[in-house]
C-alpha cells in the first residue's frame, strides 16, 4: 500500500517537474526532461511490483535487475559484443548500403523500377521470423547469419524511403538541372540525393532500431552459446527474468544510443530542412 | 500493364538463381545419401534429386508451388490444413494491429509536435521501446493479457501495434514538421487555432511521409502478428505454420507459409500504395 | 462443472495424449470437470502462465521446474505420469563416434531452456571441458528440430525417443547410420513431464479437490492411451489446430510415449526426484540450481487422494 | 536636408487615432556566422486609415518590419503596439491580412480552396465563403481559375491569388509585401485602383512594401523610406495628395516632387552612384 | 494597326545569323478540367546578339515560351530551332543560362554554393569557380553573403543570387524570367546597366521577360508583345535605339515613342479599360 501511494506521489511530482522544465530552453533542461520521465517510470515500476507483490518470474523489480546488472556485467558485455557490434552493426551497414544502391539503381533504370520494386517489396515483406531460421541454416550459427537477417530487415524501410526521397524534388529544381544539361549522375549527386536526405534518414533511423531487434531475434533461431538473444531466450526457460531484463536494458541503451547517433548525423546533414530548423 | 514484362523478367531471373541455389545447397545431402547407399550419381541425376528432396535445405520453386497449390487451392478455405485459413487468421491480427498502431503512432506524433513536454520526454522512450526485442517480451505480454482475461485476436494485435506504431511516429513527426516557415506564418496571421493549423496545413503537408511510414508499419505489423502467434500456443495462423514446419523440419511447408506471408504483406502494402495514389491525386499532388 | 486450465509444455502431440484422451473420452466430465488444454511452444514458459493466472496446472520437466523454484516461483510437483526419460543424444556414425570416449573434439548440439543441464552434468562426470578447448567438446545450442544434425552443423544432437529420433529416420537415415546414447542408460536421467501447480493453489481446499479429480481422470486417460495407442493418436490429431501433424508420426510417437509412462501410477517416486536433483547439482561450472530444494518441491497429497 | 524633413514630419502629430506604433525597435537575427541587425532604432506611428508604403533597397528590413507588426518575429528590443495592444493580441483578434512576398499557396488546394482557407478558419458560413471567393477572384481577374491548382498557374496569377486570399476576409490592417511585383503594368494599374477604392470604402489601415516609386507615391498617405545594414528609417513623407486619386494624378507636379524626394532618399541608401 | 506593324516587322529579315527560330508553335496544357492553350501559332526569329524582351499580361505564355526554348516543355506542334538544332541538342551543349521566375535556390547550399553549382557541373577548375563566384556576387551586390543560407536572405537578395547563378558561367543564350521583379528601382537600374554592359561585351543573346515597359525599351533590341488566352504574339518591335545606352536615354523622344507603342499593345491584350 505504501509503495502504491509512493508511486502515485512520485508520478505527480515528475509530471509537475517536467511541465516546468520543458518551458525552459536550456540544453540541460532538454536532457533532464526525458531522464526525469524515465526515473519516474522506473520508480513507478518498482512500486507496482512491490506494492502488488508481483512474482519475480513474471516481472522483476528494477532494483533486482540493477543488482543482476552489476553481477553479470561480464556476461552482458560479451553478449553485447557478439550481438550488437558483430551482428547488428555489420548488418546495418551492409543492409543500408545495399538499399541505397538499389534505390539508385531502381531510380536510374526504369525497367528495373518496374520489375525490381514490386518483386523487391514482395521479397522484403518476408517476415524475419520465417527468414531467420533459413538464414541461420545457410550462414551458420555465428554472427554472419545475424548480419544477414539484419540486412534483410533494414533493406525495405531504407529502400522505400530512399525511392520516395529521390522523387521528392520540386519541378523547378529539376528544370534547373536540365538547363545545365546535367547528366544523370550529376543531378543525382547535386540535387536528388541532398533532397532525398530527409527521407533517407527517416529510413535509417527506423532501421537502426530494427537492426538491433533483428540481430537479437535472429539469435533465437540459432546462435553460439553467447549473445543477447541467446541469453534472453534461454534464461526465460530458467526463469532468470532478472538476467532477461538486464539484457533488455542493454538492448534499450544500445538501441537508443544508436538511434541518437543517427539522429545527430541527420541534424548535421539536413540542417536546412524545415523540420530541423526549429519550429 | 507495362510493368508485366519487367516483373516477369525479374521473376525469371530469381527463379533461375533459386534453382541454382537449390542444387548447391542440397547437393551435400544427396551425395551423402548416395554414399550411404553406395550409389554413384550422374550429374543430371544429382540435379534431379536436389530438386525432389523431402526435407531440402532449400526447396525448389516447383516443390513450393505444388505445396502452395495443395494448401491454397485444393483445401476448403475453412479447413485447418488450408493456408488460406491461416493467412486469414494472421491477416485479421495484422490489420487490427496496424490500425491500432497507426492510431497510436499518429496520436503520439501529434502530441510530440504540439506539446513540448511530450516532445522532450516521450521520444527517447518511444525509441527505447523499439529496441526491446519483441520476441522476448511477447510471451510476457500474452501471459499478462491472458491473466487479465484478454485473449484471442487482441493480444496478437497488441504486438503488431507495438511494432507498427514506431514508423508512424517517426514519419509523422517529420511530416507534421515539414511545412515551411511561410506556410506556418500565414496560419499565424490568420490566428488559426492549433486544430485548424493541424487539419489544414500540417496534416496535408505530412501526407507523403505518412504513406511511406504506413507501408513500413504494415510490414512491421505482419511481423508482429506472426511473432504474436508463436507464444499463443501457435494454434493457427502463418506463424503457427512456420513454427510447426520448423519443429518437424518441413522446409517446404516453411517456404510456402513464408511466401504466403510475403504475398499477404505485398497485398496489404500495395493496398496502401493504391490509397496513397488516390489520395495524392485528389489532393492535386500527384 | 468446475473449470480447470492445463498448460502444456509443448505443442499438441501424442506426448500429451493422456490429457486429450481424458477430455475426449469424458473422463473429466465424469469427475465434473471442464478442462481447457492450452498447447505450449518454444516461447512459452508454462511457469509464467501458471503464476500469471493463465492456468491452474501445468506440464513441465523437473529441471526447469526446479530452476524456476530457485528463482522464486513457488511451484510444486503434484503428480508424475512419466516414469522414464525419453532424452537421448543421437550421433551420426560417420563422424566416428561410438562411445562417450569419442566425444572430445566434436560438437554436441543440445536444446537449452533447461534441457542442457543433464548434458553438462554428464560432460562434467566424464571430465570433458565444454568450452571447445583441446580435449573437450563444443556445446552448441540447437533449436527444437534435427536439421543441424542432418546438415552436419553438429555431430550429435539431443533428440527425444518419441519424436526427433524418428524425424531423423524419416529424413532418410537408417538406424545403422546412427549411434544413440539414452540419458536413462547413462545415469543422467531427469524426470520429465510431471504435473505442477502453485503453493497458493495447494493451500486452497477447493482447488486441491479439483486437482485430485483432475489427476485421477488424467491418469485414467493415460492408461487408456497406453492400451489404445492408435485411437489416442487419432484423438491427438483431431485436437491439433495447426493441421501440421501426420497420423503416421503420431501413432509412432504414442507407441514410444507408452514406454515412458509405463511403470508410473501417477505418484512421484522420491528416489527419482533425488536422482534428478543430484544430476542437476553436478552440472559443471555454472549450475542453475545451487541447493537441494528438498521435499517442499513435491507433494504426494494430491496423488494419495486421487489414487485411493 | 533629409533628416530635417524627417524630423519635421515625425514631429507633426497625426490627427487620427494611432493604430500601429513602434518605439526604439531593434531586431537582430542570430546566424551561424554572426548576428545580422535587420532593424535598428525604428520609431514609427501609423494612424487609423493610413496607407503607408515602405520603400528601400533590398535587404533593408522591410519584410522584417512587417513581420514584427504581425507578431511573426519578436523584436530584440523596443515596443510595438497595435490598436494599443501588443501584436500578439491583435493577431489573435484576427486584425491582419498578410500578403507574403512569395505567393505561398498550398499545393494541395485549388486556387478557390486556397482563398477559402482563411474564411474556413475564421468560421464564415459556406454560402458567404463561396460569395467572397467569387468576389475577390473577380477583383484580381482570376474568375474561371477557381478549380486550378497553383502549379497550373503562371507566376503572376499565383501572386494575384495570394492577394485575393488576403482580401477575402475583413481584416482591419492589411500588410502587403510587394504584392504587385510579378504583375504587368496594366494589371498593376488596375489593381492599384481597386486597392485604393477598397481602402477608401473600408477605412482599412494598409502597410504596403513596394519597389516602385510611382506606385508608392500614387497609393500612399505616408511613405517610409528605409536604408540597409542596419535597417533604419531615413525618411517619412506625409503625402499632400488628395484621397481621390485618378491615374492622371501621376503627371501632377506635386506627385513628381514627392517621387523625386523618395528617389533621393533611396539613392542615399545605396553605396554606388 | 497593330497587326500591320507586326507583319511589317516579321517581314524585315534580320541581318544577323538566326539563333532562335520558332515556327507555328502551339502548346496546349492538358489539365483535369480541360486543355489550356498557352501558346498559339507563335512565329519568331531571334538573331545572334539580340536582346529580346517579352512583355504581356500575366498568364499570356511568356514563361511557357521561354521553357519551350530551353527544352523544358515540348510544344504540341510547330518547330523550334536553336542555333539550327532542336532545343534538346542545344540544351545538352549547355547553351542556356536560365533565371527562373522564382529564385529556386537549393536550401542545402549556401549562396556561394548555389552559385558554384553550375560551375561544378560544367567542370570549371576550383580557382576559376572561386573567382567567378566572387565576381558575380559583386555584380549583384551580394559580396559578404556568400556563406549565408537562402532562408537567411530577403526575397530580393535571393532573386539576385539566382541571377548571379545564371551569369556565373558562359552560356550563349540567357533566358531571364522577370529577374528584376523583386528589386528596388536603384538596384534595378544598376543591374540593367550591368546587364547591358555584359551583353555588349560578350555578344550573348538574351531573352528577357519583364513587366516594366521602360525596362523593356531600355534594354532591348527587339520587344515582343504578347496577348493572353490563347497566348499569341501581337507585336514585334525592333528598337531603333543605339547599342550604347546611358540611363538618360529614357527621356529621349524615340524612347517614349516606343514605350507608348508597347503600352498600346499591352492594353489591347487586356479586356478592361
Ligand atoms: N503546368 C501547367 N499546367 C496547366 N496549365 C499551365 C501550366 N503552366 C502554365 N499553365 C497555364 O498556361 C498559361 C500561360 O502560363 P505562363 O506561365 O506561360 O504565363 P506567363 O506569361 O509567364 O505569366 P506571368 O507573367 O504571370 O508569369 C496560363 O494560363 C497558365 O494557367
Ligand atoms: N531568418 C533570417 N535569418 C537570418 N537573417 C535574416 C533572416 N531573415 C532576414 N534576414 C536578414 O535580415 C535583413 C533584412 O531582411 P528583410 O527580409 O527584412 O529585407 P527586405 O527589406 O524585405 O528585402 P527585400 O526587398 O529584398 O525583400 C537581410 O539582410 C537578411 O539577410
Ligand atoms: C519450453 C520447452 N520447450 C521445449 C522443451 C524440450 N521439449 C520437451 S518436449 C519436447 C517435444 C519433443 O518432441 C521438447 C522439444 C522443453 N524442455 N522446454
Ligand atoms: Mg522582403
Ligand atoms: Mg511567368
Amino acid at each position: 500500500m505504501i509503495w502504491i501511494v509512493a508511486g502515485l506521489i512520485v508520478w505527480a511530482l515528475g509530471l509537475w517537474a517536467n511541465v516546468r522544465l520543458s518551458k525552459r530552453k536550456t540544453s540541460a533542461a532538454a536532457l533532464a526532461v526525458p531522464v526525469i520521465f524515465g526515473l519516474v517510470l522506473v520508480f513507478v515500476w518498482e512500486a507496482v511490483v512491490r506494492g502488488f507483490g508481483i512474482s519475480p518470474v513474471l516481472l522483476p523489480a528494477p532494483s533486482v535487475i540493477a543488482a543482476r546488472f552489476g553481477q553479470s556485467s561480464g556476461v552482458l558485455w560479451q553478449d553485447f559484443v557478439q550481438t550488437v557490434l558483430k551482428g547488428a552493426l555489420t548488418g546495418y551497414v551492409l543492409g543500408c548500403g545495399a538499399a541505397l544502391l538499389t534505390a539508385i539503381v531502381v531510380d536510374r533504370f526504369d525497367f528495373l523500377r518496374r520489375g525490381l520494386l514490386p518483386v523487391g517489396n514482395f521479397v522484403a515483406a518476408l517476415p524475419i521470423i520465417g527468414i531467420a531460421p533459413i538464414l541461420v541454416m545457410w550462414f551458420g550459427f555465428d554472427w554472419q547469419s545475424k548480419a544477414a537477417v539484419v540486412v534483410v530487415m533494414v533493406f525495405f524501410p531504407v529502400l522505400v524511403n530512399a525511392v520516395q526521397g529521390l522523387a521528392d524534388t520540386s519541378a523547378m529544381q529539376r528544370d534547373l538541372m536540365r538547363t545545365y544539361a546535367a547528366g544523370y549522375w550529376t543531378s543525382l549527386w547535386k540535387l536528388r540525393l541532398p533532397a532525398a536526405l530527409p527521407f533517407i534518414f527517416n529510413g535509417l533511423k527506423i532501421a537502426s532500431t530494427l537492426a538491433l531487434i533483428g540481430a537479437i531475434v535472429a539469435e533465437f533461431f540459432g546462435s553460439p552459446i553467447t549473445g543477447m538473444g541467446f541469453r534472453i531466450s534461454t534464461s526465460v526457460g530458467l526463469l532468470q527474468l532478472d538476467l532477461v531484463w538486464a539484457e533488455i536494458v542493454v538492448a534499450a541503451l544500445a538501441g537508443s544510443a544508436f538511434y541518437g547517433g543517427v539522429a545527430l548525423i541527420e541534424r548535421a546533414a539536413t540542417f536546412w530542412h524545415p523540420s530541423q530548423r526549429g519550429r | 500493364m507495362k510493368n508485366v514484362i519487367p516483373v516477369l523478367t525479374v521473376v525469371l531471373a530469381i527463379l533461375v538463381i533459386w534453382y541454382g541455389s537449390a542444387v548447391m545447397l542440397n547437393k551435400q545431402w544427396v551425395l551423402d545419401q548416395a554414399a550411404r547407399q553406395d550409389r554413384v550419381l550422374t550429374t543430371p541425376e544429382l540435379i534431379a534429386e536436389t530438386w525432389a528432396q523431402d526435407k531440402p535445405k532449400l526447396p525448389a520453386p516447383h516443390q513450393v508451388a505444388l505445396e502452395l497449390w495443395d494448401t491454397v487451392a485444393m483445401k476448403k478455405p475453412t479447413s485447418k490444413r488450408s493456408l488460406v485459413y491461416h493467412a486469414w487468421v494472421t491477416m485479421s491480427a495484422t490489420v487490427l494491429g496496424f490500425g491500432l498502431g497507426t492510431l497510436l503512432g499518429f496520436a503520439l506524433a501529434v502530441g510530440i509536435v504540439y506539446n513540448r513536454v511530450m516532445d522532450k520526454s516521450v521520444m527517447p522512450w518511444v525509441i527505447a521501446s523499439q529496441t526491446i526485442p519483441i520476441l522476448a517480451i511477447a510471451p510476457m505480454i500474452i501471459v499478462v493479457l491472458n491473466a487479465i482475461g484478454i485473449s484471442g485476436l487482441l493480444p496478437k494485435a497488441m504486438i503488431s501495434m507495438y511494432l507498427s506504431f514506431f514508423p508512424v511516429v517517426v514519419g509523422m513527426v517529420k511530416g507534421l514538421r515539414s511545412p515551411d516557415a511561410m506556410q506556418l506564418d500565414q496560419m499565424r496571421t490568420w490566428s488559426a487555432t492549433r486544430a485548424q493549423e493541424f487539419w489544414r496545413l500540417r496534416l496535408p503537408a505530412s501526407m507523403p511521409y505518412l504513406f511511406a511510414s504506413m507501408k513500413i508499419a504494415m510490414a512491421a505489423s505482419l511481423v508482429g502478428a506472426i511473432v504474436g502467434e508463436l507464444p499463443t500456443g501457435a494454434v493457427a495462423g502463418l506463424g503457427a505454420r512456420l513454427l510447426a514446419g520448423s519443429y518437424y523440419g518441413q522446409t517446404i511447408q516453411i517456404w510456402s507459409a513464408l511466401l504466403m506471408a510475403a504475398a499477404l504483406a505485398a497485398a496489404l502494402v500495395g493496398l496502401i500504395g493504391l490509397i496513397q495514389r488516390i489520395t495524392l491525386k485528389r489532393m492535386g499532388m500527384a | 462443472a468446475d473449470e480447470l486450465t492445463l498448460q502444456l509444455k509443448w505443442v499438441t502431440q501424442a506426448q500429451f495424449a493422456g490429457y486429450y484422451v481424458a477430455a475426449d473420452k469424458g473422463f473429466y466430465d465424469e469427475e465434473d470437470l471442464d478442462v481447457t488444454i492450452k498447447p505450449g511452444g518454444p516461447d512459452i514458459a508454462p511457469v509464467q502462465v501458471l503464476l500469471g493466472g493463465g492456468a491452474d496446472v501445468m506440464v513441465d520437466w523437473l529441471p526447469s521446474a526446479l530452476a524456476a523454484r530457485e528463482n522464486g516461483a513457488p511451484i510444486v510437483n503434484i503428480a508424475q505420469p512419466f516414469k522414464s526419460s525419453g532424452l537421448m543424444l543421437t550421433c551420426l556414425k560417420e563422424h566416428g563416434i561410438e562411445s562417450p570416449a569419442d566425444f572430445p573434439g566434436h560438437t554436441l548440439g543440445t536444446w537449452f531452456f533447461g534441457n542442457e543441464l543433464p548434458l553438462y552434468s554428464w560432460m562434467s562426470k566424464l571430465g570433458y571441458a565444454t568450452d571447445g578447448s583441446d580435449g573437450g567438446v563444443t556445446i552448441q545450442k540447437i533449436n527444437f528440430n534435427v536439421d543441424p544434425l542432418l546438415q552436419k552443423q553438429v555431430e550429435c544432437a539431443t533428440t527425444m525417443t518419441y519424436n526427433e529420433y524418428w524425424q531423423v529416420i524419416d529424413a532418410g537415415l537408417t538406424p545403422e547410420d546412427l549411434v544413440v546414447f539414452k540419458y536413462q542408460d547413462e545415469g543422467i536421467a531427469t524426470l520429465e513431464d510431471g504435473l505442477y501447480t502453485s503453493e497458493e493453489n495447494l493451500a486452497d481446499p477447493e482447488m486441491t479437490d479439483k486437482l485430485v479429480r483432475f489427476v485421477r481422470a488424467s491418469m485414467k486417460g493415460w492408461k487408456y492411451a497406453e492400451e489404445n495407442p492408435d485411437e489416442a493418436a487419432d484423438i491427438v490429431l483431431e485436437n491439433d489446430e495447426t493441421g501440421a501433424q501426420t497420423e503416421e508420426h503420431q501413432k509412432r510417437m504414442m507407441g514410444e510415449i507408452a514406454k515412458l509412462t509405463a511403470g508410473s501410477n501417477g505418484a512421484l517416486d522420491p528416489e527419482d526426484f533425488t536422482r534428478t536433483v543430484e544430476v542437476l547439482l553436478s552440472a559443471g561450472a555454472d549450475p542453475v540450481i545451487t541447493k537441494d530444494p528438498g521435499e517442499a518441491a513435491w507433494t504426494h497429497a494430491i496423488t494419495d487422494e486421487a489414487l485411493k | 536636408m533629409m533628416t530635417e524633413q524627417a524630423a519635421a514630419s515625425a514631429a507633426s502629430v497625426p490627427q487620427t487615432p494611432t493604430v500601429i506604433s513602434a518605439q526604439g525597435l531593434n531586431l537582430v537575427y542570430e546566424t551561424s556566422d554572426g548576428p545580422v541587425q535587420a532593424l535598428k532604432d525604428v520609431d514609427l506611428k501609423i494612424g487609423k486609415g493610413d496607407f503607408v508604403s515602405f520603400i528601400g533597397p533590398s535587404g533593408c528590413g522591410k519584410t522584417t518590419f512587417l513581420r514584427v507588426m504581425a507578431d511573426l518575429e519578436t523584436p530584440t528590443s523596443g515596443t510595438v503596439l497595435v490598436n494599443g495592444v501588443p501584436p500578439e493580441v491583435a493577431r489573435k483578434a484576427r486584425a491582419y491580412g498578410y500578403v507574403f512576398q512569395a505567393a505561398g499557396l498550398y499545393p494541395w488546394r485549388t486556387i478557390g480552396g486556397n482563398i477559402r482557407l482563411p474564411l474556413e478558419i475564421m468560421g464564415y458560413s459556406k454560402p458567404e465563403q463561396a460569395e467572397r471567393v467569387q468576389r475577390v477572384l473577380e477583383l484580381v481577374e482570376l474568375a474561371g481559375f477557381e478549380k486550378k491548382y497553383p502549379w497550373q498557374l503562371s507566376g503572376g496569377m499565383q501572386q494575384r491569388a495570394s492577394i485575393a486570399r488576403a482580401l477575402a476576409f475583413d481584416a482591419d490592417i492589411l500588410l502587403m509585401d510587394e504584392p504587385f511585383g510579378a504583375l504587368d503594368e496594366i494589371v498593376r494599374d488596375h489593381l492599384n485602383e481597386q486597392l485604393l477604392a477598397l481602402w477608401a470604402r473600408t477605412e482599412k489601415t494598409i502597410c504596403f512594401v513596394t519597389h516602385s516609386i510611382p506606385e508608392a507615391v500614387y497609393l500612399s498617405t505616408k511613405i517610409v523610406v528605409m536604408s540597409p545594414r542596419p535597417g533604419r528609417i531615413t525618411d517619412v513623407i506625409e503625402s499632400p495628395l488628395p484621397k481621390e486619386r485618378p491615374l492622371e494624378i501621376r503627371d501632377s507636379p506635386e506627385f513628381l516632387e514627392i517621387a523625386h524626394r523618395v528617389r533621393e532618399g533611396l539613392r542615399a541608401g545605396h553605396a554606388y552612384d
